[in-house]
C-alpha cells in the first residue's frame, strides 16, 4: 500500500514537472509578448522602448535561464512577479482563490445532489418513461454550453426580478455570499450533474446485475433495501472516482461562468492573464490547476481504497 | 445634401442637449454635502496606474483623481478650450514676449500623498523625464513624447517657480498641459511604484487596484483646495460585460457610468431602465478610420485608393453604430463640438464626402471596372483589425461596403499584443483603426498622428509639406489664422488618404439624480474625472 | 473422494414409495408433497426472439427430501430455481405459465410483497459463486442478520447472538470474529458456509442449492455437501440440488430430474437412474464422466470417454421434434419431426424419448 | 468475434426483413428511437452546413443599417444583430463553422491519437512508457483550459482553433486505442498473423486497428459534440474562430451579450443551435455505444 502510494506520488511529481515544461514552452510560442502589450497599450511602436521593457523583464535571456528562474523560485515558494500588475504573482493569485474554491465546492455539491439521486432513480426505473425523461434531461444539460445557460439565467433574473445576480462586491456575510454564488454554482453544477447522473446510472445498472443483488432478493429484501442498501453502497464507489474527474471538468466550466457572472476568481483571471501574456500568472495558474487535478485524483484514489473494504483491509 | 444635413443636426442636438443638462447640473447655488462613496464601475483593467505612461481612458478615469496638473480644464464647464483652462498646481502662468518661455507660479504648502512637500523640482523632474533629459529610470513608455518635441528644458527658480523653455513659440502648449494625462509626478517615487501604487497630490489617494475586480480611492484629507473633495472615496468595480454593468447601474448598484461607456443604441434602454437618471450624449473624441498601406498592392494604386474613398457610405456606419448621431469631417473633431473642424461647405468638396452616395458608388465601381475588377473577379485580401468589439463591429460594416467595389476582404482579427507590431511591419494592405484624441487641439491630434517623428504615427505617414504646415500652425498665435492652416493640412490628409476618416463617434454617460458636481465634457472624455467637485445629494 | 464411498453414502430409501401421479404432472408423484411445480414455463423475450428457458417443467418434492436437477449449463436448471424464487429478471424474462405450490400456496399467484416475505423465510437459495454472491461492502454478520431482521423482529443483541449461532452451525471457526469481517476476507469455502448460514437462518422449508460446490476446491466440496446434508437432517429442509456433476447427485440425491433445453427429459430415483439411464442424453452425460466408469471397476484404458457431440441449441431457435435429435446418435426421422411424449418407460422411471433404453446398455454393465 | 459492427446476424435472428439498407435503417431507428432522433438532428445539421449557400435567406456577413437589432419577423425570421446581419443566415453559416471544427478537430485528433495509441500499445517498452507519461501530462488539465492555452498560443483563426481543440482530444483517443491494442495483440488471430510472418506494423494497422473501431466510433461521436462545445466556449472568450465567419459561440459573446436585455434573440437562438447539435451528437453517441459495445448494453 505505501509502496503504491509512493509510486503514485512520484508519478504525480513527474506529471507536474512535464506540465511545467509544456506550459512554459507553449506560452513562449505565443506570438507577441508582454512587452508588445505594454507598448501597445500606449499605442507606440518604438522598438527601442520595447527592447528596454524586455530587458527589464528578463525576456531577452535564454529560455533555459528563464525556466530555471521560474522553477527554482517555485521550489522556494516564490512565484515571481506578475508582468502587468508588477506585484508578486502570489499576491495576485491567492486572493482570487477563495471565491473560486467556494464556487467549485458549491458546484460539486449541486452536481452530486442532483446527479446521484437522478442516476439512481433512472437506473432503478430503467427503460421506463421516467428513465427516458431523466436521461434526456441530463443529456440536454450536458449539451448546453454553461455560459449560455448562465446568460439565460441572468436574463431570467433581470426579466423577472429586476435584479442582476452578479458578484460586484464582497457580500456582507458568508450566507449572502453563498446565496449569490449558488446561482452560478447551480449553472456549472447542473451541467456536471448530467455527467454524475449518467455515470451513477451506469454504475448502478452494473451493480444491479451483480450476483449479490440476486442474493439480497433471495433473502426477501424489498426493492428499497436492494436498491438503496445493497446496490447504492456499491455503485457509489465508482461515483467517487467520477467526482475526481468532475473536479477537472468543473474548472473548465468555471472559466466561462466566472466571466458571465463577473466573479473575481482565478478561472477568469487565467483567461485575462492569457490574453495579456502575463507569463508568471499563466504559468503558475496552469500549474496550480494541474496540481489540483492531479491531487484530487490522488485523493480520490486514496478515498476509493478507504471506502472499498476489499482494498482497505488488504494488508 | 443629406449627409450634410444629417451631420449638422446630429452634432447640434447632442451637444446642445449635453450642454443644457450640464449647465443645470453645475448650478453652484446648492450647498455641497460632504461624505459618501461614489460607486462607479470600470469596463476594463487599466494597463497601469501611471498616467504618463498610458494613453487610454481606462487609465484617466480612475487615476486622474489621484493627481494634479499644472493647469486643467474647468471640470464643471462642458466645453474645453483655452478659455476654460483654470489653475491647478500652478497659481498663475505667463508667456515671455518671445513666446518661447512659459513660467508657472506654483502653490505653496502642497503635500504629496506620502507626506513629502511638492516643489518646483517635481515639475522639472516630470517634464525632463518626458523629454528624456537625464536619467529616466524605469520610465517605460512615453506615448506623448511628440507633444514636447518643442520643449528644450524646464528650469526652476526657488521651490515655487518653474519655466518651460521652448525651441519655437507654441501657444497651444498650455492646452496640452491641461490634458488629463499631463499629471505632475513626484521626483522621489520610482516609476514602478507610480505604475502600481501611484503617489500624487490629488483629491483622492490610491488605496488598491485588484485587477479584474476593483480600484479603490479614498479622500485626501490634506488636499490643498480648501474643503475639497466632498466624497469620502471612489470605488470602481470591474465588469467586463456591458449589458451586465449597465443593468447594474440601472438597478442602482452604481452612481455613475464609466466615461463614454453607454453606446448610442443602449441609450434608449438606459432611459427606460433608469428614467430618473441623467444621460448625455457627447463626442467621444474617438474617430473610426482606415490605415492604408500605400506601398503594398493594390493600394499602391491611387485609383483604387480613390475608389475606396468614394465608396464609403458614412451614413450606414453612422446609422448602425450611432443611430445617425456621429459626425463626419477630417482628422480634427468636426464642428460644432470640435474647435477646429472644417466648415460643411469645405467638407462637401473633399473627395468621397458628397451626399450622393449612389453616384459616388457608381463612380467608384466604374474606376474598379476600368482596372479590370468585377463581382466575378474581385480583389481578395485580408483586413486586419484589433480583437475588440469597438474595432470589430465597424470593421464588419466596412467589409460589406468594400464588397460593393469588388474588394472581398476577410477580417483578420489581431490580438492586441500583435496589432501595433503588425502595423509597424507594414503587414497589411488596409486595416481598420480607432484613434482617440485627448485634447481637441491640432498640436495634440495632428502632430501625434501625422508628423514624421511621432511615436504614435504608426502608419509612418510622412509628408514634408504636412510637417512644415504643422510646425507653422503650432507657432501661430492667431486662432483664426491657425484654423485656416489646419484646414489646409486636413485637405492634404484627405487627398493623400493618409487615414481615411469614417466617422467621429459619440458616446453616452449617465448618472443618477443624487450625483452632483460632475460634468461630462462635450469635446473630450479624457479630461473631466478629477472628481474634486463631485458630491452626493443623499 | 472415493466414488464407491460416494455411492454408499447415498441414502437408500427413496421417498414416496407408494407413488401416485398427481393430475397434470407427468413425473414421479410424491405423497404429501411440500412443493409441487406444475408445467412451469419461463420464457425470455429478447430482441433476438423468444427463448424458452423453462418449458413445461413439473416435479414435486417432499419434506426433507433431496431432489437433484441435472443437465449441461444452459439447459434451464438455474432458471427453474430462479423461477421458483420468482427472481427471474423481468424484463426480459417472464414466468408465462405454471404453478409453484408450496405448502398449499401458489407462489406464482402471490402479490410481490407476500412473495418477498416468503423468500428467505420459507424458500431460500444458495448460489453457485460464493465470491460474487455476497455483498462486498457489508460484513458477513450484517448480511446474515439482514435475513433475520427482514422476517422477524428481534432485539439487537439477540440478533447478534443468532448470527454467531448460525455461523457456528455452519462450522465456521471463531464465528463472533468472522461476523465482523467482509466477504473478501474469507476463503471460498467459508463464504459458501456463510451463504448457507444466510439461506438457512430462518429455517426455510425448501432450500434451492444452485451448483453450491462448483466453484470450490474438491476437498471443500465434500465438506460443503456434507454440511448441507447434515443441516437438512437437522432442520428437515427439502433440498432442490441443481448440478451438472453426477458425482454430487450420486452422493446427495434421492431423486433426479434430467433437463435438456428447458425440458425435463428423464426422471427417476437416483438408484434407478444410475442403474439404467433411458434417455440418450442421460447416457451421454454418464459416459462423459470418467469416475462413473471407474466406479464400476472398468479400466480407463478399455473404456474411452465419450462426449456428447455438438452443443446445447440456442433456446430461441429450437429444432422441430425432439430437441436432442441433432446431437443424438439414435435420432431418426421420427425424432426429427415429432416431439417424443414424456412417458413412464419403466416403473417410476420416466423419459421423453422415442428410443428410450435402446443401445448404450453396456454402459450399465 | 472479429467485428462487432456486423449486425446482420442479429438482424436476421430478429426476423427483420433487412433485404434493403433502408429497412435496416428503419429497424435500427425503431430499436433506438432516441439515437435515431440524434442522427436526424446531425443529418439536418450536416445538410444545413452543406447547403448553406442555397438555403440561407441572406448573405451571413451582409450588414444592413435598417435591420439593426430587427425583431424576429417576416423579413428576418430569427431577427438581426446589431449590424443588421440576419440571425437565421448566420446560424446556417455557423453550422458550416461548427461542422468544420467538429469534424476537423475529431479527425485531426484521431489521426494523431490512433498512431500514438497503436504504437504505445503494440510496441510497448520505453516508447509506451514515454507516451503514457505524456498522456498523463496532457490529461492533467481540463479540456477547455488546455484548448484555451493552445488557442492563445496559436492565435485566432479557423485552422488554429481546430488544432487547439484537437490537441486535448488526442490523449483519450490514444488511451482507448492503446488499451484495445494491448488486449488484442494477444488474440489468436494476431498470433496467427505473426506466425505466418506478417510484419508488425502491418498487423497493427490491418488486424488490430479495425477491431478497435467500435469504441473509437463511440468516442469520436462524443468528441465531435465536445469539440463544437469547446469551440463555442473559445469563441465566447474571444479566442476562437474570428470574424467574418459566423461562429455560434462568438455570436453569443460580447456583441450579443451587450444586447442581452434589448435583443434577447441574439442570445437565445445561437445557444439553441449549439445545444441542439451537441444534444444530437450525444444522443447518437449513446445509441452507437449501445449498438457497438455490447458490454455496455443496458
Amino acid at each position: 500500500m505505501t509502496g503504491y502510494l509512493m509510486r503514485r506520488f512520484a508519478l504525480m511529481l513527474l506529471t507536474l514537472f512535464g506540465m511545467s515544461i509544456l506550459i512554459f514552452l507553449v506560452m513562449r510560442l505565443v506570438p507577441g509578448n508582454i512587452a508588445d502589450i505594454l507598448v501597445d497599450s500606449a499605442g507606440i511602436v518604438d522598438p527601442k522602448q520595447k527592447l528596454k521593457i524586455e530587458q527589464e523583464l528578463g525576456l531577452d535571456r535564454p529560455l533555459i535561464a528563464q525556466y530555471w528562474q521560474w522553477i527554482s523560485g517555485l521550489a522556494r515558494g516564490d512565484l515571481g512577479y506578475a508582468y502587468v500588475s508588477e506585484r508578486p504573482a502570489i499576491e495576485e493569485i491567492l486572493p482570487r482563490l477563495p471565491v473560486t474554491a467556494k464556487l467549485a465546492v458549491l458546484a460539486l455539491v449541486f452536481s452530486v445532489l442532483i446527479g446521484v439521486p437522478l442516476g439512481v432513480i433512472s437506473a432503478v426505473h430503467r427503460n421506463t418513461f421516467l428513465d427516458y425523461l431523466m436521461r434526456v434531461i441530463s443529456l440536454s444539460g450536458l449539451s448546453m454550453p454553461s455560459f449560455w445557460l448562465g446568460l439565460l439565467v441572468l436574463m431570467a433574473f433581470v426579466q423577472m426580478l429586476g435584479w442582476i445576480p452578479i458578484y460586484n462586491r464582497q457580500p456582507d456575510s458568508i450566507w449572502a455570499e453563498i446565496g449569490l454564488l449558488a446561482i452560478p454554482a447551480f449553472v456549472v453544477g447542473f451541467r456536471s450533474s448530467a455527467l454524475v447522473m449518467r455515470l451513477t446510472r451506469s454504475s448502478m445498472l452494473e451493480v444491479l446485475k451483480q450476483d449479490y443483488i440476486r442474493t439480497a432478493r433471495s433473502k426477501g429484501a424489498s426493492e428499497k433495501t436492494v436498491n438503496y442498501d445493497h446496490a447504492l453502497r456499491n455503485a457509489l464507489l465508482p461515483v467517487v472516482t467520477i467526482i475526481g474527474i468532475e473536479a477537472a471538468f468543473l474548472l473548465g466550466g468555471l472559466i466561462v461562468t466566472e466571466t458571465v457572472f463577473n466573479i473575481p476568481g482565478v478561472a477568469r483571471f487565467l483567461v485575462e492573464a492569457i490574453r495579456s501574456r502575463d507569463y508568471p500568472i499563466v504559468q503558475n495558474l496552469v500549474m496550480f490547476i494541474a496540481f489540483v487535478v492531479v491531487t484530487v485524483n490522488f485523493i480520490v484514489d486514496i478515498t476509493y481504497t478507504m471506502l472499498d473494504p476489499r482494498i482497505r483491509l488488504e494488508s | 445634401m443629406r449627409v450634410r444635413r444629417c451631420l449638422g443636426w446630429a452634432g447640434n442636438v447632442s451637444v446642445m442637449l449635453g450642454a443644457a443638462i450640464m449647465a443645470m447640473a453645475s448650478v453652484p447655488a446648492e450647498a455641497q454635502k460632504r461624505g459618501g462613496i461614489l460607486r462607479m464601475y470600470h469596463n476594463d483593467n487599466p494597463p497601469s496606474a501611471s498616467l504618463l505612461e498610458e494613453s487610454t481612458v481606462s487609465a484617466t478615469g480612475p487615476f486622474m483623481a489621484v493627481f494634479n496638473n499644472l493647469v486643467m480644464f474647468d471640470q464643471l464647464k462642458p466645453e474645453e478650450s483655452p478659455d476654460t483652462i483654470v489653475p491647478d498646481l500652478a497659481e498663475s502662468w505667463a508667456w515671455a514676449p518671445t513666446g518661447t518661455k512659459l513660467t508657472f507660479k506654483l502653490r505653496q504648502g502642497v503635500k504629496w500623498h506620502d507626506g513629502k512637500p511638492f516643489t518646483a523640482k517635481d515639475v522639472q523632474c516630470t517634464w525632463h523625464m518626458l523629454i528624456g533629459k537625464g536619467d529616466v529610470g524605469d520610465f517605460r513608455k512615453n506615448p506623448r513624447k511628440v507633444w514636447y518635441e518643442n520643449l528644450s528644458e524646464v528650469t526652476i527658480s526657488g521651490d515655487y517657480e518653474a519655466t518651460f523653455h521652448l525651441k519655437a513659440p507654441q501657444p497651444a502648449l498650455i492646452m496640452l498641459l491641461a490634458s488629463g494625462f499631463s499629471a505632475v509626478y513626484p521626483c522621489h517615487v520610482p516609476q514602478q511604484v507610480m505604475r502600481t501604487k501611484p503617489v500624487g497630490t490629488g483629491p483622492f489617494k490610491f488605496v488598491e487596484y485588484k485587477r479584474g475586480e476593483s480600484i479603490t480611492l479614498s479622500r485626501n484629507g490634506d488636499y490643498f483646495k480648501a474643503g475639497k473633495p466632498y466624497l469620502d472615496g471612489i470605488t470602481f468595480k470591474v465588469i467586463d460585460n456591458r449589458s451586465t454593468r449597465l443593468l447594474a447601474f440601472a438597478t442602482g448598484e452604481f452612481d455613475l457610468t464609466y466615461p463614454s461607456d453607454v453606446t448610442v443604441p443602449l441609450m434608449k434602454d438606459m432611459k427606460a431602465q433608469a428614467p430618473t437618471a441623467t444621460c448625455v450624449l457627447n463626442a467621444s473624441g474617438v474617430s473610426a478610420n482606415l490605415i492604408v498601406n500605400r506601398e503594398k498592392p493594390p493600394f499602391d494604386n491611387p485609383d483604387i485608393r480613390k475608389a475606396m474613398s468614394l465608396a464609403f457610405d458614412r451614413n450606414e456606419f453612422n446609422t448602425i453604430l450611432s443611430e445617425g448621431k456621429a459626425t463626419y469631417g477630417g482628422a480634427m473633431l468636426p464642428r460644432p463640438a470640435g474647435q477646429w473642424g472644417m466648415p460643411e461647405e469645405v467638407i462637401s468638396t473633399l473627395p468621397g464626402y458628397s451626399a450622393d452616395v449612389k453616384g459616388r458608388l457608381r463612380e467608384a465601381q466604374a474606376i474598379m471596372e476600368k482596372l479590370g475588377y468585377s463581382a466575378a473577379k474581385p480583389i481578395r485580401m485580408k483586413l486586419p483589425t484589433r480583437n475588440l468589439p469597438t474595432y470589430r463591429d465597424p470593421a464588419v460594416i466596412l467589409l460589406d461596403q468594400l464588397k460593393k467595389i469588388y474588394i472581398e476582404a476577410e477580417l483578420e482579427i489581431v490580438d492586441t499584443p500583435q496589432w501595433y507590431a503588425k502595423v509597424a511591419r507594414k503587414d497589411y494592405t488596409i486595416g481598420f483603426n480607432l484613434t482617440g484624441v485627448s485634447v481637441d487641439d491640432p498640436d495634440a491630434n495632428l502632430v501625434e498622428n501625422y508628423s514624421c517623428k511621432s511615436e504614435r504615427n504608426y502608419t509612418h505617414y510622412c509628408n514634408a509639406d504636412v510637417d512644415r504646415l504643422l510646425a507653422t500652425q503650432s507657432r501661430e498665435a492667431d486662432r483664426e489664422k491657425r484654423r485656416k492652416l489646419v484646414w489646409d493640412i486636413e485637405r492634404i490628409l484627405v487627398e493623400d488618404a493618409a487615414r481615411p476618416m469614417i466617422t467621429h463617434g459619440v458616446s453616452g454617460n449617465c448618472w443618477h439624480a443624487h450625483v452632483k458636481g460632475y460634468t461630462a465634457h462635450t469635446n473630450s472624455i479624457y479630461n473631466n474625472t478629477r472628481f474634486e467637485d463631485t458630491w452626493l445629494d443623499k | 473422494m472415493s466414488h464407491s464411498r460416494a455411492l454408499q453414502a447415498k441414502p437408500s430409501a427413496a421417498a414416496g414409495g407408494q407413488a401416485k401421479p398427481i393430475d397434470s404432472i407427468a413425473g414421479i408423484a410424491v405423497a404429501d408433497p411440500l412443493l409441487t411445480v406444475a408445467d412451469l414455463k419461463t420464457y425470455f423475450f429478447t430482441r433476438n426472439g423468444t427463448a424458452k428457458a423453462v418449458d413445461g417443467v413439473s416435479f414435486a418434492i417432499a419434506r426433507g427430501e433431496t431432489l437433484a436437477i441435472v443437465g449441461e449449463s444452459g439447459c434451464g436448471k438455474s432458471m427453474t430455481a430462479l423461477s421458483l424464487m420468482r427472481l427471474v429478471a423481468d424484463p426480459p424474462g417472464r414466468i408465462v405459465d405454471g404453478e409453484v405450490v408450496l405448502d398449499g400456496v401458489d407462489l406464482l399467484k402471490l402479490p410481490e410483497d407476500e412473495m418477498r416475505a416468503m423468500r428467505g423465510r420459507d424458500i431460500s437459495m444458495i448460489f453457485q459463486e460464493p465470491m460474487t454472491s455476497l455483498n462486498p461492502v457489508m460484513t458477513i454478520g450484517r448480511q446474515i442478520g439482514e435475513v433475520l431482521t427482514m422476517h422477524k423482529t428481534m432485539p439487537r443483541d439477540e440478533l447478534q447472538k443468532k448470527v454467531v449461532e448460525m455461523l457456528a452451525l455452519v462450522r465456521i471457526p471463531e464465528p463472533a470474529q468472522r461476523a465482523k469481517e467482509y466477504p473478501h476476507q474469507l476463503s471460498g469455502g467459508m463464504r459458501q458456509r456463510a451463504m448457507i448460514a444466510m439461506a438457512l437462518a430462518c429455517s426455510p422449508k425448501v432450500l434451492l442449492a444452485d451448483e453450491p460446490t462448483t466453484a470450490l476446491d474438491v476437498t471443500i466440496q465434500a465438506q460443503i455437501l456434507e454440511l448441507i446434508a447434515d443441516l437438512q437432517r437437522k432442520l428437515g429442509t427439502a433440498v432442490v440440488l441443481i448440478t451438472h456433476d453426477l458425482g454430487v447427485v450420486a452422493e446427495m440425491a434421492q431423486r433426479v430430474i434430467v433437463m435438456y433445453a428447458g425440458r425435463k427429459v428423464e426422471e427417476a430415483s437416483a438408484e434407478d437412474l444410475f442403474a439404467g439411464p433411458l434417455h440418450p442424453y442421460t447416457q451421454g452425460l454418464m459416459a462423459s464422466i470418467p469416475r462413473l466408469g471407474l466406479m464400476r471397476g472398468e479400466s480407463a484404458k478399455t473404456e474411452r470417454l465419450q462426449e456428447i457431440p455438438g452443443i446445447v441449441p440456442a433456446l430461441y431457435s429450437l429444432p422441430q421434434g425432439c430437441v436432442f435429435a441433432p446431437r443424438c446418435p439414435r435420432a431418426d426421422d421420427k425424432c426429427r419431426s415429432e416431439f417424443p411424449p414424456y412417458e413412464e418407460k419403466h416403473s417410476r422411471h420416466w423419459a421423453a424419448c422415442w428410443h428410450a433404453g435402446e443401445g448404450k446398455e453396456r454402459a450399465h454393465g | 468475434m472479429t467485428t462487432t459492427l456486423d449486425h446482420s446476424a442479429e438482424l436476421a435472428r430478429a426476423g427483420a426483413n433487412v433485404s434493403t439498407r433502408w429497412q435496416a435503417i428503419r429497424f435500427l431507428a425503431r430499436r433506438y428511437p432516441l439515437g435515431a432522433f440524434g442522427a436526424f438532428i446531425i443529418l439536418i445539421f450536416i445538410l444545413t452546413a452543406l447547403l448553406a449557400h442555397w438555403i440561407s435567406p441572406y448573405d451571413p456577413t451582409l450588414t444592413n443599417a435598417r435591420a439593426s437589432l430587427a425583431v424576429p419577423g417576416a423579413a428576418h425570421w430569427l431577427g438581426a444583430d446589431f449590424m443588421g446581419r440576419d440571425i437565421l443566415s448566420r446560424i446556417i453559416g455557423g453550422a458550416q463553422i461548427s461542422l468544420a471544427v467538429g469534424i476537423g478537430a475529431t479527425v485531426l485528433g484521431l489521426s494523431v491519437g490512433i498512431p500514438i495509441g497503436l504504437a504505445s500499445g503494440y510496441f510497448g517498452g520505453w516508447l509506451d512508457l514515454i507516451i503514457q507519461r505524456f498522456i498523463d501530462i496532457m490529461q492533467s488539465l481540463p479540456l477547455l483550459v488546455m484548448a484555451l492555452v493552445m488557442a492563445a498560443s496559436l492565435g485566432p483563426s479557423l485552422r488554429n482553433t481546430i488544432i487547439a481543440i484537437a490537441i486535448p482530444l488526442v490523449p483519450s483517443i490514444a488511451r482507448i486505442v492503446r488499451s484495445n491494442t494491448l488486449a488484442l495483440k494477444e488474440m489468436p488471430f494476431v498470433e496467427a498473423a505473426r506466425a505466418i510472418g506478417i510484419g508488425e506494423t502491418w498487423i497493427a494497422a490491418r488486424h488490430v486497428l479495425p477491431n478497435t473501431l467500435a469504441p473509437l466510433i463511440v468516442l469520436a461521436t462524443a468528441q465531435f459534440g465536445s469539440a463544437i462545445l469547446v469551440e463555442a466556449s473559445l469563441s465566447f472568450l474571444g479566442l476562437g474562430v474570428p470574424e467574418p465567419y459566423p461562429s455560434w459561440g462568438r455570436m453569443l459573446s460580447e456583441s450579443a451579450a451587450e444586447y442581452m436585455r434589448t435583443a434577447p434573440w441574439l442570445v437565445i437562438f445561437p445557444g439553441v443551435a449549439i445545444s441542439l447539435v451537441v444534444f444530437g451528437a450525444n444522443l447518437l453517441g449513446d445509441a452507437l455505444r449501445d449498438l457497438l459495445d455490447p458490454r455496455l448494453r443496458t
